[in-house]
Protein backbone atom coordinates (compact mmCIF):
# COMPACT_ATOMS: atom_id res chain seq x y z
CA UNK A 1 0.00 0.00 0.00
CA UNK A 2 1.62 3.64 -0.91
CA UNK A 3 -0.81 6.33 -0.49
CA UNK A 4 -0.65 9.37 1.63
CA UNK A 5 -1.41 12.90 1.98
CA UNK A 6 1.29 15.49 2.27
CA UNK A 7 1.42 18.86 4.36
CA UNK A 8 4.69 19.74 2.24
CA UNK A 9 4.61 20.52 -1.36
CA UNK A 10 5.45 16.76 -3.46
CA UNK A 11 7.24 16.09 -6.76
CA UNK A 12 5.22 13.78 -8.70
CA UNK A 13 7.77 12.77 -11.80
CA UNK A 14 10.31 11.94 -8.47
CA UNK A 15 7.64 10.26 -6.09
CA UNK A 16 6.97 8.17 -9.82
CA UNK A 17 10.95 7.25 -10.28
CA UNK A 18 11.11 6.18 -6.50
CA UNK A 19 8.44 3.92 -6.99
CA UNK A 20 9.55 2.75 -10.44
CA UNK A 21 12.89 1.91 -9.03
CA UNK A 22 10.85 -0.29 -6.64
CA UNK A 23 9.52 -2.51 -9.31
CA UNK A 24 11.02 -6.01 -10.21
CA UNK A 25 12.62 -5.57 -13.68
CA UNK A 26 10.72 -7.32 -16.30
CA UNK A 27 7.16 -7.09 -14.46
CA UNK A 28 5.40 -4.68 -15.61
CA UNK A 29 5.04 -3.48 -19.41
CA UNK A 30 2.44 -0.30 -18.44
CA UNK A 31 3.18 2.40 -16.45
CA UNK A 32 0.08 5.50 -16.52
CA UNK A 33 0.26 8.30 -14.09
CA UNK A 34 -1.64 11.44 -13.85
CA UNK A 35 -0.48 14.68 -12.00
CA UNK A 36 -3.06 17.32 -11.02
CA UNK A 37 -1.46 20.91 -10.54
CA UNK A 38 -3.14 24.23 -9.41
CA UNK A 39 -3.78 26.95 -12.42
CA UNK A 40 -3.63 30.16 -11.80
CA UNK A 41 -7.07 30.75 -13.18
CA UNK A 42 -10.40 29.47 -12.16
CA UNK A 43 -13.80 29.57 -14.08
CA UNK A 44 -14.17 32.97 -11.99
CA UNK A 45 -10.74 34.94 -12.18
CA UNK A 46 -6.89 34.76 -11.59
CA UNK A 47 -5.73 32.98 -8.73
CA UNK A 48 -2.86 33.85 -6.59
CA UNK A 49 -3.56 31.08 -3.57
CA UNK A 50 -5.32 28.15 -2.90
CA UNK A 51 -6.18 26.37 0.70
CA UNK A 52 -6.60 22.51 0.15
CA UNK A 53 -8.55 21.68 3.53
CA UNK A 54 -9.20 17.85 3.95
CA UNK A 55 -11.05 15.71 6.55
CA UNK A 56 -8.01 13.92 8.67
CA UNK A 57 -8.27 10.20 9.28
CA UNK A 58 -11.47 10.25 6.64
CA UNK A 59 -8.88 11.12 3.62
CA UNK A 60 -6.24 8.26 4.74
CA UNK A 61 -8.71 5.97 5.12
CA UNK A 62 -10.56 7.15 1.44
CA UNK A 63 -6.88 6.83 -0.54
CA UNK A 64 -6.38 3.45 0.60
CA UNK A 65 -9.36 1.94 0.10
CA UNK A 66 -9.58 3.43 -3.36
CA UNK A 67 -5.60 1.65 -3.88
CA UNK A 68 -7.22 -1.52 -2.82
CA UNK A 69 -10.57 -1.06 -4.69
CA UNK A 70 -8.47 -0.52 -8.04
CA UNK A 71 -6.25 -3.63 -7.12
CA UNK A 72 -9.12 -5.75 -6.64
CA UNK A 73 -10.82 -4.44 -9.91
CA UNK A 74 -7.47 -4.16 -12.05
CA UNK A 75 -4.48 -6.81 -12.24
CA UNK A 76 -1.66 -3.70 -10.91
CA UNK A 77 1.46 -4.50 -10.02
CA UNK A 78 1.71 -1.08 -7.94
CA UNK A 79 -0.06 1.86 -7.15
CA UNK A 80 0.56 5.10 -5.63
CA UNK A 81 -1.29 8.01 -4.74
CA UNK A 82 -0.33 11.37 -3.05
CA UNK A 83 -2.32 14.33 -2.34
CA UNK A 84 -1.50 17.33 -0.96
CA UNK A 85 -3.17 19.72 1.80
CA UNK A 86 -2.60 23.11 3.64
CA UNK A 87 -1.18 26.21 1.18
CA UNK A 88 -0.86 25.84 -2.37
CA UNK A 89 0.72 28.49 -4.62
CA UNK A 90 -0.43 28.56 -8.48
CA UNK A 91 2.27 25.65 -10.22
CA UNK A 92 2.16 23.76 -7.40
CA UNK A 93 1.09 19.64 -7.82
CA UNK A 94 -2.06 19.13 -5.93
CA UNK A 95 -2.23 15.36 -6.41
CA UNK A 96 -0.16 12.46 -8.53
CA UNK A 97 -1.17 8.76 -9.17
CA UNK A 98 0.64 6.32 -11.00
CA UNK A 99 -0.45 2.61 -11.76
CA UNK A 100 1.92 -0.16 -13.30
CA UNK A 101 1.15 -3.18 -14.51
CA UNK A 102 1.97 -6.10 -17.39
CA UNK A 103 -0.67 -4.76 -19.76
CA UNK A 104 -1.55 -1.13 -20.89
CA UNK A 105 -5.43 -0.96 -20.17
CA UNK A 106 -5.65 -2.17 -16.56
CA UNK A 107 -2.62 0.47 -15.93
CA UNK A 108 -4.37 3.15 -18.14
CA UNK A 109 -8.18 2.64 -16.89
CA UNK A 110 -7.11 1.77 -13.15
CA UNK A 111 -5.19 5.71 -13.02
CA UNK A 112 -8.16 6.78 -15.07
CA UNK A 113 -11.02 5.79 -12.88
CA UNK A 114 -8.47 6.60 -9.47
CA UNK A 115 -8.28 10.23 -10.30
CA UNK A 116 -11.99 10.16 -10.87
CA UNK A 117 -13.00 8.70 -7.76
CA UNK A 118 -11.01 10.61 -5.96
CA UNK A 119 -12.32 14.21 -7.26
CA UNK A 120 -15.80 12.81 -6.90
CA UNK A 121 -15.50 11.11 -3.31
CA UNK A 122 -12.02 11.85 -1.67
CA UNK A 123 -13.14 14.32 1.36
CA UNK A 124 -10.75 17.40 0.11
CA UNK A 125 -11.76 21.08 -0.32
CA UNK A 126 -10.53 23.98 -2.20
CA UNK A 127 -10.69 27.37 -1.12
CA UNK A 128 -8.77 29.82 -3.60
CA UNK A 129 -7.94 32.80 -3.46
CA UNK A 130 -8.00 35.76 -6.02
CA UNK A 131 -7.68 39.51 -6.24
CA UNK A 132 -11.86 39.63 -5.46
CA UNK A 133 -10.65 37.79 -1.84
CA UNK A 134 -11.33 34.11 -0.82
CA UNK A 135 -14.06 31.80 -1.70
CA UNK A 136 -15.07 27.68 -1.33
CA UNK A 137 -14.78 25.72 -4.64
CA UNK A 138 -18.35 24.42 -5.04
CA UNK A 139 -17.35 21.65 -7.42
CA UNK A 140 -14.90 20.21 -9.42
CA UNK A 141 -14.67 20.72 -13.46
CA UNK A 142 -17.07 17.69 -14.93
CA UNK A 143 -14.02 14.93 -15.78
CA UNK A 144 -16.24 13.81 -18.95
CA UNK A 145 -17.92 17.34 -20.17
CA UNK A 146 -14.53 18.71 -21.57
CA UNK A 147 -12.56 17.58 -24.43
CA UNK A 148 -13.85 14.90 -26.93
CA UNK A 149 -13.97 10.94 -26.05
CA UNK A 150 -12.31 9.06 -29.30
CA UNK B 1 -26.22 19.23 25.31
CA UNK B 2 -23.21 19.48 27.41
CA UNK B 3 -20.84 16.40 27.63
CA UNK B 4 -21.53 14.69 30.86
CA UNK B 5 -18.00 13.09 32.40
CA UNK B 6 -17.79 9.60 31.91
CA UNK B 7 -20.42 9.20 29.41
CA UNK B 8 -20.19 8.67 25.77
CA UNK B 9 -21.38 11.30 23.56
CA UNK B 10 -21.77 12.06 19.44
CA UNK B 11 -18.71 13.91 18.48
CA UNK B 12 -20.30 16.00 15.57
CA UNK B 13 -17.94 17.88 12.69
CA UNK B 14 -18.49 20.64 10.28
CA UNK B 15 -16.10 21.34 7.47
CA UNK B 16 -15.24 23.33 4.59
CA UNK B 17 -17.69 26.15 3.49
CA UNK B 18 -20.06 24.34 5.88
CA UNK B 19 -18.07 25.19 8.85
CA UNK B 20 -18.22 28.68 7.88
CA UNK B 21 -22.23 28.84 7.38
CA UNK B 22 -22.69 26.97 10.67
CA UNK B 23 -20.24 28.98 12.69
CA UNK B 24 -18.15 25.64 14.21
CA UNK B 25 -16.08 23.39 13.45
CA UNK B 26 -17.14 20.43 15.95
CA UNK B 27 -19.12 20.10 19.19
CA UNK B 28 -20.68 17.17 21.16
CA UNK B 29 -24.24 15.56 21.55
CA UNK B 30 -25.04 13.48 24.37
CA UNK B 31 -26.89 11.62 21.69
CA UNK B 32 -28.40 11.30 18.62
CA UNK B 33 -30.89 8.21 16.96
CA UNK B 34 -29.04 9.78 13.10
CA UNK B 35 -27.09 12.13 10.88
CA UNK B 36 -30.41 13.79 10.40
CA UNK B 37 -31.46 14.31 14.35
CA UNK B 38 -27.56 15.28 14.80
CA UNK B 39 -27.87 17.69 12.20
CA UNK B 40 -30.69 19.35 13.63
CA UNK B 41 -29.64 19.58 17.55
CA UNK B 42 -25.94 20.16 16.34
CA UNK B 43 -27.07 23.47 14.43
CA UNK B 44 -29.80 24.27 16.35
CA UNK B 45 -32.52 23.42 13.61
CA UNK B 46 -30.83 24.91 11.02
CA UNK B 47 -32.15 24.36 7.44
CA UNK B 48 -29.59 21.57 6.16
CA UNK B 49 -28.57 22.30 2.60
CA UNK B 50 -29.64 19.23 -0.27
CA UNK B 51 -26.24 18.61 -1.59
CA UNK B 52 -23.98 18.48 1.52
CA UNK B 53 -22.93 14.83 2.71
CA UNK B 54 -22.57 13.08 5.82
CA UNK B 55 -19.56 10.41 7.18
CA UNK B 56 -20.12 8.37 10.53
CA UNK B 57 -16.51 7.17 11.83
CA UNK B 58 -15.00 8.12 8.65
CA UNK B 59 -17.59 6.66 6.20
CA UNK B 60 -20.08 7.59 3.85
CA UNK B 61 -23.28 7.55 5.44
CA UNK B 62 -26.98 8.52 4.84
CA UNK B 63 -28.88 10.74 6.88
CA UNK B 64 -30.69 7.84 8.53
CA UNK B 65 -27.96 5.73 9.16
CA UNK B 66 -28.38 4.40 13.01
CA UNK B 67 -25.48 6.38 15.24
CA UNK B 68 -24.36 4.75 18.83
CA UNK B 69 -22.87 6.59 21.72
CA UNK B 70 -19.25 7.31 20.82
CA UNK B 71 -19.92 7.90 17.10
CA UNK B 72 -18.16 10.84 15.05
CA UNK B 73 -20.54 12.03 12.18
CA UNK B 74 -19.16 14.60 9.73
CA UNK B 75 -21.23 16.89 7.48
CA UNK B 76 -19.54 18.55 4.28
CA UNK B 77 -20.33 19.84 1.02
CA UNK B 78 -19.56 17.94 -2.33
CA UNK B 79 -15.49 17.57 -2.09
CA UNK B 80 -13.55 19.42 -4.56
CA UNK B 81 -9.70 17.67 -4.31
CA UNK B 82 -7.51 16.36 -7.21
CA UNK C 1 6.45 19.51 -31.21
CA UNK C 2 8.51 17.33 -29.24
CA UNK C 3 8.53 13.94 -30.69
CA UNK C 4 11.64 11.30 -31.75
CA UNK C 5 13.38 8.23 -32.32
CA UNK C 6 15.76 7.12 -30.06
CA UNK C 7 18.92 4.43 -30.60
CA UNK C 8 20.10 5.16 -26.90
CA UNK C 9 18.74 4.13 -24.16
CA UNK C 10 15.71 6.75 -22.53
CA UNK C 11 14.96 7.61 -19.23
CA UNK C 12 11.13 8.78 -19.13
CA UNK C 13 10.44 9.96 -15.86
CA UNK C 14 13.64 12.74 -16.81
CA UNK C 15 11.71 13.28 -20.07
CA UNK C 16 8.52 14.08 -18.49
CA UNK C 17 10.44 16.31 -15.72
CA UNK C 18 12.34 17.88 -18.43
CA UNK C 19 8.70 19.11 -20.30
CA UNK C 20 7.20 19.74 -17.65
CA UNK C 21 9.76 22.60 -16.69
CA UNK C 22 8.98 24.29 -19.97
CA UNK C 23 5.58 24.32 -19.25
CA UNK C 24 4.60 27.99 -18.36
CA UNK C 25 2.88 28.59 -14.69
CA UNK C 26 -0.34 27.87 -13.66
CA UNK C 27 -1.46 27.09 -17.09
CA UNK C 28 -1.57 23.47 -17.19
CA UNK C 29 -3.85 21.56 -14.10
CA UNK C 30 -3.59 18.22 -15.68
CA UNK C 31 -0.52 16.00 -16.94
CA UNK C 32 -1.38 12.29 -18.17
CA UNK C 33 1.70 9.91 -18.96
CA UNK C 34 1.93 6.45 -20.45
CA UNK C 35 5.33 4.37 -19.99
CA UNK C 36 5.90 1.05 -21.76
CA UNK C 37 8.55 -1.18 -20.74
CA UNK C 38 10.38 -4.46 -21.79
CA UNK C 39 8.89 -7.18 -19.78
CA UNK C 40 11.15 -10.58 -19.50
CA UNK C 41 8.30 -12.60 -20.50
CA UNK C 42 5.88 -12.87 -23.69
CA UNK C 43 2.99 -15.35 -24.35
CA UNK C 44 5.51 -18.03 -25.66
CA UNK C 45 8.34 -17.40 -23.68
CA UNK C 46 10.85 -15.76 -20.77
CA UNK C 47 12.56 -13.31 -22.96
CA UNK C 48 16.45 -12.23 -22.82
CA UNK C 49 16.14 -9.87 -25.48
CA UNK C 50 14.23 -7.59 -28.14
CA UNK C 51 15.40 -5.70 -31.44
CA UNK C 52 12.76 -3.06 -32.21
CA UNK C 53 12.99 -2.22 -35.79
CA UNK C 54 11.77 0.75 -37.64
CA UNK C 55 10.97 2.25 -40.82
CA UNK C 56 13.40 5.16 -40.59
CA UNK C 57 11.51 8.61 -41.54
CA UNK C 58 8.16 6.69 -41.96
CA UNK C 59 8.38 6.91 -38.33
CA UNK C 60 9.24 9.67 -37.19
CA UNK C 61 6.69 11.23 -39.72
CA UNK C 62 4.41 9.42 -38.21
CA UNK C 63 4.84 10.31 -34.77
CA UNK C 64 4.73 13.84 -35.64
CA UNK C 65 1.61 13.47 -37.58
CA UNK C 66 0.02 11.89 -34.34
CA UNK C 67 1.08 14.67 -32.21
CA UNK C 68 -0.21 17.12 -34.51
CA UNK C 69 -3.66 15.02 -34.67
CA UNK C 70 -3.87 14.91 -31.07
CA UNK C 71 -3.26 18.68 -30.26
CA UNK C 72 -6.32 19.60 -33.13
CA UNK C 73 -8.04 17.10 -31.40
CA UNK C 74 -7.40 17.68 -27.83
CA UNK C 75 -6.83 21.61 -26.32
CA UNK C 76 -3.13 19.90 -25.05
CA UNK C 77 -0.98 22.53 -23.84
CA UNK C 78 1.95 20.35 -24.74
CA UNK C 79 2.69 16.71 -25.61
CA UNK C 80 5.52 14.84 -26.06
CA UNK C 81 6.29 11.26 -27.51
CA UNK C 82 9.63 8.81 -27.31
CA UNK C 83 9.90 6.02 -28.76
CA UNK C 84 13.40 3.59 -28.39
CA UNK C 85 14.80 1.51 -31.34
CA UNK C 86 17.60 -1.19 -31.54
CA UNK C 87 18.53 -3.41 -28.57
CA UNK C 88 16.46 -3.39 -25.65
CA UNK C 89 16.73 -5.32 -22.64
CA UNK C 90 14.01 -6.69 -19.78
CA UNK C 91 13.21 -3.68 -17.54
CA UNK C 92 14.17 -0.88 -20.13
CA UNK C 93 11.86 1.69 -21.61
CA UNK C 94 10.53 1.53 -24.81
CA UNK C 95 7.90 4.62 -24.91
CA UNK C 96 6.99 7.33 -23.76
CA UNK C 97 3.78 10.19 -23.76
CA UNK C 98 3.37 13.03 -22.29
CA UNK C 99 -0.31 14.97 -22.31
CA UNK C 100 -0.33 18.32 -20.51
CA UNK C 101 -3.53 20.32 -20.25
CA UNK C 102 -5.85 22.75 -18.59
CA UNK C 103 -8.26 20.37 -17.54
CA UNK C 104 -7.91 16.40 -16.99
CA UNK C 105 -10.20 14.86 -19.82
CA UNK C 106 -7.92 16.18 -22.53
CA UNK C 107 -4.74 15.00 -20.79
CA UNK C 108 -6.02 11.56 -19.84
CA UNK C 109 -7.99 10.97 -23.46
CA UNK C 110 -4.89 11.99 -25.66
CA UNK C 111 -2.37 10.26 -24.11
CA UNK C 112 -4.65 7.19 -23.87
CA UNK C 113 -5.37 7.87 -27.64
CA UNK C 114 -1.75 8.55 -28.44
CA UNK C 115 -0.45 5.35 -26.94
CA UNK C 116 -3.28 2.89 -29.06
CA UNK C 117 -2.67 4.69 -32.06
CA UNK C 118 1.17 4.56 -31.99
CA UNK C 119 0.72 0.72 -31.22
CA UNK C 120 -1.73 -0.15 -33.52
CA UNK C 121 -0.11 1.52 -36.16
CA UNK C 122 3.12 3.12 -36.15
CA UNK C 123 6.31 1.24 -38.02
CA UNK C 124 7.77 -0.62 -35.21
CA UNK C 125 8.76 -4.25 -35.18
CA UNK C 126 9.59 -6.41 -32.30
CA UNK C 127 11.83 -9.23 -32.49
CA UNK C 128 12.21 -11.49 -29.32
CA UNK C 129 15.29 -13.29 -28.16
CA UNK C 130 14.54 -16.25 -25.61
CA UNK C 131 16.30 -19.53 -25.20
CA UNK C 132 14.11 -21.31 -27.75
CA UNK C 133 15.89 -18.73 -30.42
CA UNK C 134 14.57 -15.57 -32.31
CA UNK C 135 11.14 -14.54 -33.58
CA UNK C 136 9.22 -11.75 -34.57
CA UNK C 137 6.11 -11.11 -32.43
CA UNK C 138 3.11 -11.20 -34.47
CA UNK C 139 0.52 -8.79 -32.96
CA UNK C 140 0.50 -6.87 -30.26
CA UNK C 141 -1.73 -7.53 -27.35
CA UNK C 142 -5.32 -5.56 -28.00
CA UNK C 143 -5.26 -2.55 -25.51
CA UNK C 144 -8.88 -2.79 -24.69
CA UNK C 145 -8.89 -7.09 -24.16
CA UNK C 146 -7.25 -7.04 -20.85
CA UNK C 147 -8.24 -6.09 -17.45
CA UNK C 148 -11.87 -4.65 -16.94
CA UNK C 149 -12.97 -0.81 -18.46
CA UNK C 150 -14.81 0.49 -15.72
CA UNK D 1 14.59 -4.74 -63.90
CA UNK D 2 17.88 -3.16 -63.37
CA UNK D 3 18.30 -0.02 -62.69
CA UNK D 4 19.23 2.36 -65.49
CA UNK D 5 21.32 5.38 -65.54
CA UNK D 6 19.33 8.60 -65.61
CA UNK D 7 16.32 7.31 -65.15
CA UNK D 8 13.99 7.09 -62.67
CA UNK D 9 12.99 4.06 -60.59
CA UNK D 10 10.72 2.66 -57.86
CA UNK D 11 12.18 1.86 -55.08
CA UNK D 12 10.86 -0.91 -53.19
CA UNK D 13 10.96 -1.92 -49.45
CA UNK D 14 10.50 -4.77 -46.90
CA UNK D 15 10.50 -4.74 -43.39
CA UNK D 16 10.80 -7.09 -40.24
CA UNK D 17 9.31 -10.41 -41.09
CA UNK D 18 8.44 -9.73 -44.50
CA UNK D 19 12.52 -9.20 -45.49
CA UNK D 20 13.16 -12.24 -43.93
CA UNK D 21 11.10 -14.05 -45.69
CA UNK D 22 11.41 -12.40 -49.57
CA UNK D 23 15.03 -12.42 -48.48
CA UNK D 24 16.19 -8.93 -49.36
CA UNK D 25 15.64 -5.44 -48.02
CA UNK D 26 15.14 -3.16 -50.84
CA UNK D 27 15.53 -3.35 -54.61
CA UNK D 28 14.84 -1.03 -57.08
CA UNK D 29 12.22 -1.06 -60.42
CA UNK D 30 12.24 0.31 -63.58
CA UNK D 31 8.53 1.07 -63.14
CA UNK D 32 5.09 -0.23 -61.34
CA UNK D 33 1.87 0.98 -61.91
CA UNK D 34 0.65 0.69 -58.10
CA UNK D 35 1.91 -1.34 -54.84
CA UNK D 36 0.45 -4.78 -56.43
CA UNK D 37 1.89 -4.72 -59.23
CA UNK D 38 5.63 -3.64 -57.47
CA UNK D 39 5.06 -6.77 -55.17
CA UNK D 40 4.95 -8.50 -58.18
CA UNK D 41 7.87 -7.26 -59.88
CA UNK D 42 9.79 -7.15 -56.36
CA UNK D 43 8.95 -10.91 -55.26
CA UNK D 44 9.04 -13.08 -58.85
CA UNK D 45 4.98 -13.15 -58.31
CA UNK D 46 5.56 -14.37 -54.86
CA UNK D 47 2.46 -15.30 -52.97
CA UNK D 48 1.02 -11.82 -50.83
CA UNK D 49 -0.01 -12.81 -46.97
CA UNK D 50 -3.60 -11.46 -46.34
CA UNK D 51 -2.23 -9.32 -43.56
CA UNK D 52 0.64 -7.27 -45.17
CA UNK D 53 0.69 -3.40 -45.05
CA UNK D 54 1.74 -0.88 -47.99
CA UNK D 55 3.29 2.57 -47.77
CA UNK D 56 4.14 5.12 -50.94
CA UNK D 57 6.37 7.78 -49.98
CA UNK D 58 6.41 6.83 -46.13
CA UNK D 59 2.28 7.20 -45.90
CA UNK D 60 -0.14 4.22 -45.62
CA UNK D 61 -1.33 3.23 -48.99
CA UNK D 62 -3.81 0.29 -50.70
CA UNK D 63 -2.50 -1.91 -53.35
CA UNK D 64 -3.85 0.06 -55.59
CA UNK D 65 -2.54 4.01 -55.09
CA UNK D 66 -0.76 4.85 -57.56
CA UNK D 67 2.88 4.87 -58.28
CA UNK D 68 4.77 7.20 -60.20
CA UNK D 69 8.75 7.56 -60.70
CA UNK D 70 10.96 8.06 -57.88
CA UNK D 71 8.39 6.95 -55.61
CA UNK D 72 8.94 4.32 -52.54
CA UNK D 73 7.04 1.48 -51.90
CA UNK D 74 7.61 -0.22 -48.65
CA UNK D 75 5.85 -3.61 -47.88
CA UNK D 76 5.42 -4.54 -43.94
CA UNK D 77 4.13 -6.88 -41.42
CA UNK D 78 1.24 -6.13 -38.70
CA UNK D 79 3.09 -3.31 -36.52
CA UNK D 80 4.21 -4.38 -32.98
CA UNK D 81 6.01 -1.21 -31.57
CA UNK D 82 4.88 0.74 -27.99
Amino acid sequence: MSNWISEQAIKPWQILADCEVLQPTGQHGATSSFIGTMRDFSERENLEKMVLEHYPQMTERYLAKLEKLARCRWPLQDCVIVHRVGDILPGDPIVVIGCWSAHRRAAIDACDWLIEELKHNAPFWKKEFGPEGAHWVEQNTDGHSLGNKP
Amino acid sequence: MAKTINQMSIQVKFFASLRDKIGKADIELDAAKDPAEAWTLATDNAPRPDNILVAVNLDYARFDTPVKDGDEVAFFPPVTGG
